[in-house]
């Protein structure tokens, strides 16, 4: 099981793209040319969720919180 | 006889362009004509759209609540704009990517492949013209020698090469429209 | 060049400026005027003309101030909250008798608004919004061609009198594109041996000031002013009057408005209405004779306006009782819709001034109140 | 969602509705408030509080907001907030302003709060443009940056003035308790951003006089940017002409170290 | 304490603002109103009240508004180039629906003019000086006592309407010292569950603004005030009828001016001559019911201002052709005489309306041109 | 009188007519005017200059200057000067201001005025209160000093404000070129200021940018005081809030030495 | 009846003094009173003025320009002064200062050697109550008592004991005006 | 004879004495107590005119510039 976890508010999403650089662990991408959310907007996916350690930095730099990121409390 | 237009979409869809060259083909022909841009903080967020009114008579405002046309490039703009065409009015509708169907029987709604169209000939963002070609088929509100003298006004020189091409797509609109 | 061109009412005011010479441009940027400045800051250095993107409106009415004492042809725009910060530099330039060329491009107010078209800042422009007695020229242009003919001619008018002038447009006026005819001028602004610096080449020193604390300097002043007042409006009342002749009642609207009346105008004839309009295009000064004496044929007047009612008190003070005066205005941002003027106008014309009528914003026989 | 074994880590602060914010994609307003509304929530604030919105895009933040929002004229935001923190000193005030509402029309109405030493903690976007009206140049725009009203790129040897420093600017005034700028390019600017602003916050809750954090922000649309590119052009443009770190602490000047 | 005192009306509005429980109080120094400023700066701190010396009078309006935002009874005071700045600041007090009193001391304008006494702000303030459809409510004191007893009434109708007002005085009324009675006053502001700041318990957030992009909301709210405007017509307007009934001719006057035209009235009295006097006390709303009333009666109407002529214009349009409308005015800090008061009311009784007139500032059958 | 082994060492200015000032007795402005009028004769630009006059008690200075003479709103004499200089970059452009004008009300346009490098010479008469009006407190007004708006003496704590150094709020502009403090209470202080603003002429005069002199001056009536004792309370009160000597030179900041 | 009143001096001499005792004494006596000063900029420069009216009506203007009383405390006041006084009027001189005489036939002039009177009570700046004395004295507007009590209810605490040297030297002038 | 000479300008002269703390050679006083010039000030006058070493403090200090200073070429 991934050590963290993203849930994404597709709604609030602008696809702007600043928390995929933030992303050490290429875990999201935007959505398919032409898929968009209900405001016209290409929105962010979790492609890769697996690979997601919780550590919020694409949280962080998101102009629009439209991410919240969990984490494990187990330690591994 | 004066045509209200709205020519409405996503932003970088070109829709003003398509508005400021029928707004200029409609001086060519010297008719009145008047063009009016969405603007201010209304820019925001995506969409765009303009108001153009070709007409005989002195025009009124520029300003349209009760457009004789529309043009709906995107599904969010068929949303806002379907309900304010005035009656007997055409809407015209980029089918590529608007999926909804016009629910008002007082009108008449025009579907265009527009995106797929200008596609085909290597370029989506040339829907516009497609749809320009399909307004003025079915409104004849001006000709096409009008807008393409307009074209060769307004591009800017390094466009100006690419004034064939607009043509061309726009006559493939001329032509779908019906 | 002479050419028919597309042009944004904002841009053409700014071109027709340029033409008319102006040497000195002050601005700062506010929707819906922020094409004007734009194209300034692109056109006046090209020309080696003076363009600053002040610090606030107040910064630039008083570079304009600057500039017209030093002898230039200035000029600033902005739109409402903007020109109410401009209030006491305008005072200033009266009183110090600069011209000076200033545009409103008036949005819906009060206070922030909106950016929507309105015509709401008629009392601040013909009535004083600074303190004082004075008075602006105030041109209403309602087309862009128009826009851009006054605006050439404003800074003939303010050199002439040595007042500022105003050309009150609004957002339709600022933002719709519109073919447009701008001719070359060779503008002749006229020696102003009065102006501040340069070199004096033994001239007595010159004083650009609006102060005095003598007694009675200051009310002595006034009353040149007030001559200078009476002289234009002698010479520069300036309107347009259409099918007033036969008319059962006279529509008076200014800028943007008076378009949606013709159109009203031409429905109402195509039905049979005797419909006449009057247009003011000087709203200061405002064309109370005119007025008055079609006052003496037609008995219905109806005002429009984009505000709850103001320049209707000048057509009140025109028409003095001789005429009943009816009102319909929409305040912040709306516009008046033609099927309701039609409303309006059948209802007076069947009733003669009795009964009510539903369409907000409407007065039947106004009276100030 | 709320697996037991997971803890939230980050998301959207409860001040923040559910209504999408007003601004462009990838503008930097977004951040900011949301490091804003996290700190009222740390330390409790909402309920007394009140958030002063400039005239400037944020100008919309009481379209998401909630929170007591007071809209001031363009540059006045200063003079208003001193008006209601004089009125009521128990009320925490957040006074947010752009670049061209605080540097340059309202110049005068920062730099006497300053000097008063107004008990108000003031957070200044600097996007180096006007963003509300649609790109004219601002105070703070970089020598060669266009806008529109500098087409040609901004020219202080045309007269255009050059990129007003205001931490600079700010720092002789006895007034002043904190003084500090910032940026939110990266994640880790950002949490320093949070960090500044904190400390800010605390130099008002216990009374000590005026603060104020300079952020260094995008404007996308404006600039003509991708937003990724947008923070590219903060780390490598503007963050060099306005250097980062604290100017003034417990209302003693320091040198910048970012 | 009720005593009868000696004082200036500058300190008189001061005072009778403290005990009116002004709470905040924020202002720039300008000659002549700067004993009011002086008064606060000692007094307000001592009661824990706020005074701020604001950097400009800008920044005084723009820190009323937060004050006043915040739900504190708050004033700015000034005089006339410094009100002509707070033009913006204005409008957005009534865009936010924000309670303020303003107090202006009139000097002699344009510009920076001179510090005489003036009337020249009529206008201003009457007909909106900012930009937007709106109006303060606007109270123009005689006495030092009517001063007194206005500004605390100012407080209590700004707070009743969520609108600023505006006391409108001149050099005169600012710097005479005239014996005054001040009572305790238990000042009972309204709750005002609007305002932001406080502990909120649990409400739902407030907002304070003037600005909305939606459209329509701007026009919407236009209305509301047109609805506490007309409101304000019905119940707030005030003055002064002295001897209208038997007149033959009324001399309209306010302020300053009003007691010279009682002077004027005593003496003409004693000659047998039939005179009377309106005094409007509130400006804005306009008593234009009860002058359109006694025009009924009273075919010669005498308006005299200390200015070239602007409340003129409401009684023309109270009176509008049922009566004449004469007019004497002295601009730039002029006080009108009494003796050409006399001349003219001779004049005037004489020829009826007709022939000319030398007294300078005079016109005879006023119309607006 | 014109002995001819006679040399004329100091006297009237020949710009100054035979109207007497309309200052106080003692009024330090009067010496700053001579000081300025010199210059111009010195420098030869009495033909070919605008002398800006403040609002102020200075606005007066038409009444006995024999130059063009510019008179702008309260606290707008840099945008007004700034109006004239880009109109005609040829004359030589004096604007003087008083700390109220300058440093309160105008807070905004000198600092962009300066910013902008503006070609302009501004003296700034630091006699920290408002003189015109009756003696009210101006930014520049001393801890503990009184006033008629600060009648138990200015009171930072009470939120009355710092007095503002304005040599040191202008300094890290980069449109400034020249910038001094300088005073007018000893001879030798009047030869300093003399010195200073003839600097200050001199980058006007080789296009190098905006240069600002602020002088300390007296105002005997509204500090309630004799003129000579007013020049004492220079010394004393002021001169060591407000450090004498240059802060910029030729576009460098540099620390002020006496 | 009604009594406009200007006194006029040098900076120091208390006219403005003089001035607010009439007022007070004048309110004391339940007339109708205003005083007004000269202000702003004017105050420069030395001269100092204040206008007080006295009267049974209602009173008009408080700013006089055809005073029934004029006090001239020293000769530039007596310049600026002596023609606006009205015909009748009554020009009280402190002839301790001022060298002029009246040449005004229709005006009557006093002289009250005020300063010197003063100074041998051992304060000249007393001299404003001589000539408040003889003013009152001629006009009769208001009483010595009056003036007492103004003096009783507008002295500072500090000044309170000087109340009887000021009644005194008052009196003195009361006495001299003839 | 002295070194140098002042020549008053009594009308232009306020008698503010900033020009009496500058002489160090006590050259000047003000007129009598009630001798004024025609704007009612007392005025400078140089009461030990032999002192005068033509130092020009005076004129330096004087706000009104009612002061002239000359002073002698003659090397002494
Ligand atoms: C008095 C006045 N002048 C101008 C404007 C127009 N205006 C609105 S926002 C703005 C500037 C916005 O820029 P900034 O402060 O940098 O904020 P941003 O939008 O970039 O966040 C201006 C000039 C106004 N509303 N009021
Ligand atoms: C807009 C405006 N506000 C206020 C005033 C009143 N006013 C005249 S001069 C002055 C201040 C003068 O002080 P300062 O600038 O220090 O010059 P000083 O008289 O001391 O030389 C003020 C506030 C004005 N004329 N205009
Ligand atoms: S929390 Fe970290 S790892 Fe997970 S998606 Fe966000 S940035 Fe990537
Ligand atoms: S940063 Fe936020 S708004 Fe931008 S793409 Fe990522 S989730 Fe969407
Ligand atoms: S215009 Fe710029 S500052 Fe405004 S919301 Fe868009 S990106 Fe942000
Ligand atoms: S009031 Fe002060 S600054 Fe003004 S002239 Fe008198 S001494 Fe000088």
């Amino acid at each position: 099981m991934a050590k963290g976890k993203i849930v994404i508010d597709i709604d609030m999403c602008k696809g702007c793209g600043l928390c995929l650089a933030a992303c050490k662990f290429a875990v999201t991408s935007l959505s398919q040319q032409g898929q968009s959310n209900k405001h016209g907007y290409r929105y962010l996916t979790a492609a890769q969720p697996e690979q997601c350690t919780g550590c919020g930095m694409c949280a962080l730099m998101c102009p629009d919180s439209a991410i919240t990121v969990w984490r494990s409390t187990k330690k591994s | 006889m004066e045509h209200r237009c709205i020519f409405a979409g996503f932003g970088g869809q070109g829709v003003i362009s398509m508005g400021t060259l029928l707004a200029h083909a409609g001086m060519v022909e010297g008719r009145q004509v008047t063009f009016f841009p969405s603007y201010g903080i209304a820019m925001r967020g995506g969409m765009a759209n303009c108001t153009v009114v070709v007409s005989d008579d002195e025009i009124g405002t520029p300003i349209v609540k009760d457009p004789t046309v529309v043009v709906a490039m995107d599904e969010a703009s068929f949303d806002l704009f379907q309900g304010r065409l005035s009656a007997g009015g055409l809407l015209f509708v980029n089918a590529s990517l608007v999926n909804k169907r016009n629910s008002r029987p007082d009108i008449k709604a025009v579907y265009v492949n527009a995106t797929e169209i200008a596609l085909k000939q290597g370029d989506g963002r040339m829907a516009n013209m497609v749809m320009l070609g399909a307004v003025i088929k079915l409104t004849r509100m001006v000709s096409i020698e009008a807008v393409e003298k307009a074209m060769h006004k307004t591009f800017p020189q390094k466009l100006q090469p690419l004034i064939g091409r607009n043509l061309q797509v726009m006559k493939l609109g001329f032509e779908a429209a019906q | 060049m002479g050419e028919r061109v597309l042009m944004k009412g904002n841009e053409a005011i700014a071109e027709a400026a340029i033409r008319a010479g102006v040497q000195s441009y002050f601005g700062y940027p506010i929707t819906p005027q922020n094409e004007l400045i734009a194209y300034m800051a692109l056109h006046m250095p090209r020309k080696g003309r003076t363009f600053i993107q002040a610090e606030s409106e107040v910064a630039a009415i008083n570079m304009v101030y600057g500039a017209a004492a030093a002898g230039m042809r200035s000029m600033t725009s902005s739109s409402s909250p903007g020109i109410s910060l401009k209030q006491e530099g305008i005072s200033y330039l009266v009183g110090a008798q600069l011209p000076a060329v200033i545009v409103n491009i008036m949005r819906g107010g009060p206070g922030l608004g909106n950016i929507a078209p309105s015509q709401a800042d008629y009392f601040q422009s013909c009535k004083g919004g600074g303190h004082g007695d004075y008075h602006l020229v105030v041109y209403a242009p309602s087309t862009v061609q128009e826009a851009a003919d006054l605006t050439a001619k404003s800074f003939d008018v303010a050199d002439r009198y040595r007042n500022p002038v105003l050309i009150l447009g609004d957002a339709i006026i600022g933002q719709m594109m519109e073919p447009v005819t701008l001719s070359e001028i060779q503008p002749d602004p006229p020696p102003k041996p009065w102006a501040v610096g340069g070199a004096r080449n033994g001239r007595k020193p010159n004083l650009i000031n609006s102060l005095s604390l003598e007694e009675g300097v200051i009310e002595e002043w006034n009353w040149l002013f007030k001559a200078k007042y009476e002289a234009i409006k002698q010479n520069e009342p300036m309107l347009e009057m259409l099918r007033c002749e036969d008319a059962d009642l006279i529509l008076i609207a200014y800028g943007t408005t008076s378009r949606i009346c013709k159109e009203v105008l031409r429905q109402a004839r195509a039905k049979g209405l005797k419909i006449g309009l009057i247009r003011p295009i000087t709203l200061w000064p405002f064309p109370y004779q005119a007025i008055a004496r079609a006052a003496r044929k037609t008995r219905e007047f109806l005002v429009v306006e984009m505000s709850l009612g103001q320049m209707v008190e000048d057509v009140q003070l025109a028409v003095l009782g001789d005429a009943a005066v009816h009102f319909h205005g929409r305040p912040g941002g709306g516009i008046p819709r033609e099927q309701d003027i039609m409303e309006i106008i059948a209802h007076v014309l069947a009733n003669k001034r009795a009964g009510a009528i539903t369409t907000r914003g409407t007065v039947i026989d106004w009276k100030a109140s | 969602m709320s697996d037991t074994d997971m803890q939230k880590i980050a998301g959207r602060s409860s001040l923040w509705n559910d209504r999408p914010s007003p601004y462009c994609p990838g503008c930097g307003h977004g951040v900011v408030h949301r490091v804003i509304c996290e700190l009222i929530e740390e330390y409790k604030l909402a309920d007394n509080c009140v958030f002063m919105a400039p005239v400037g895009c944020s100008i919309l933040a009481y379209t998401f907001l909630d929170l007591d929002v007071c809209q001031s004229a363009h540059g006045r935001t200063p003079a208003v907030a001193t008006g209601i923190k004089r009125s009521r000193p128990d009320t925490f005030v957040l006074a947010y302003q752009g670049d061209g509402d605080l540097a340059s029309i309202g110049t005068a109405e920062i730099v006497h709060a300053a000097n008063r030493g107004e008990n108000i903690t003031t957070v200044f976007v600097n996007n180096a443009i006007y963003g509300m009206t649609g790109g004219q140049m601002a105070p703070t725009t970089l020598p060669g940056q266009k806008a529109t009203t500098c087409p040609g790129g901004r020219d202080a040897a045309s007269g255009m003035g050059h990129p007003i420093r205001i931490c600079e600017l700010l720092q002789s005034l006895d007034g002043v308790t904190y003084l500090a700028r910032s940026s939110v390019h990266t994640p880790a600017n950002v949490i320093k951003t949070k960090q500044a602003i904190k400390k800010a916050f605390d130099v008002q809750l216990n009374r000590k006089g005026f603060s104020l954090v300079e952020v260094l922000s995008s404007c996308p649309v404006n600039w003509g940017m991708q937003p990724v590119e947008s923070l590219d052009f903060v780390a490598n443009n503007m963050a060099p002409q306005y250097p980062l770190g604290e100017y003034k602490v417990d209302g003693v000047c320091v040198a910048p170290k970012a």
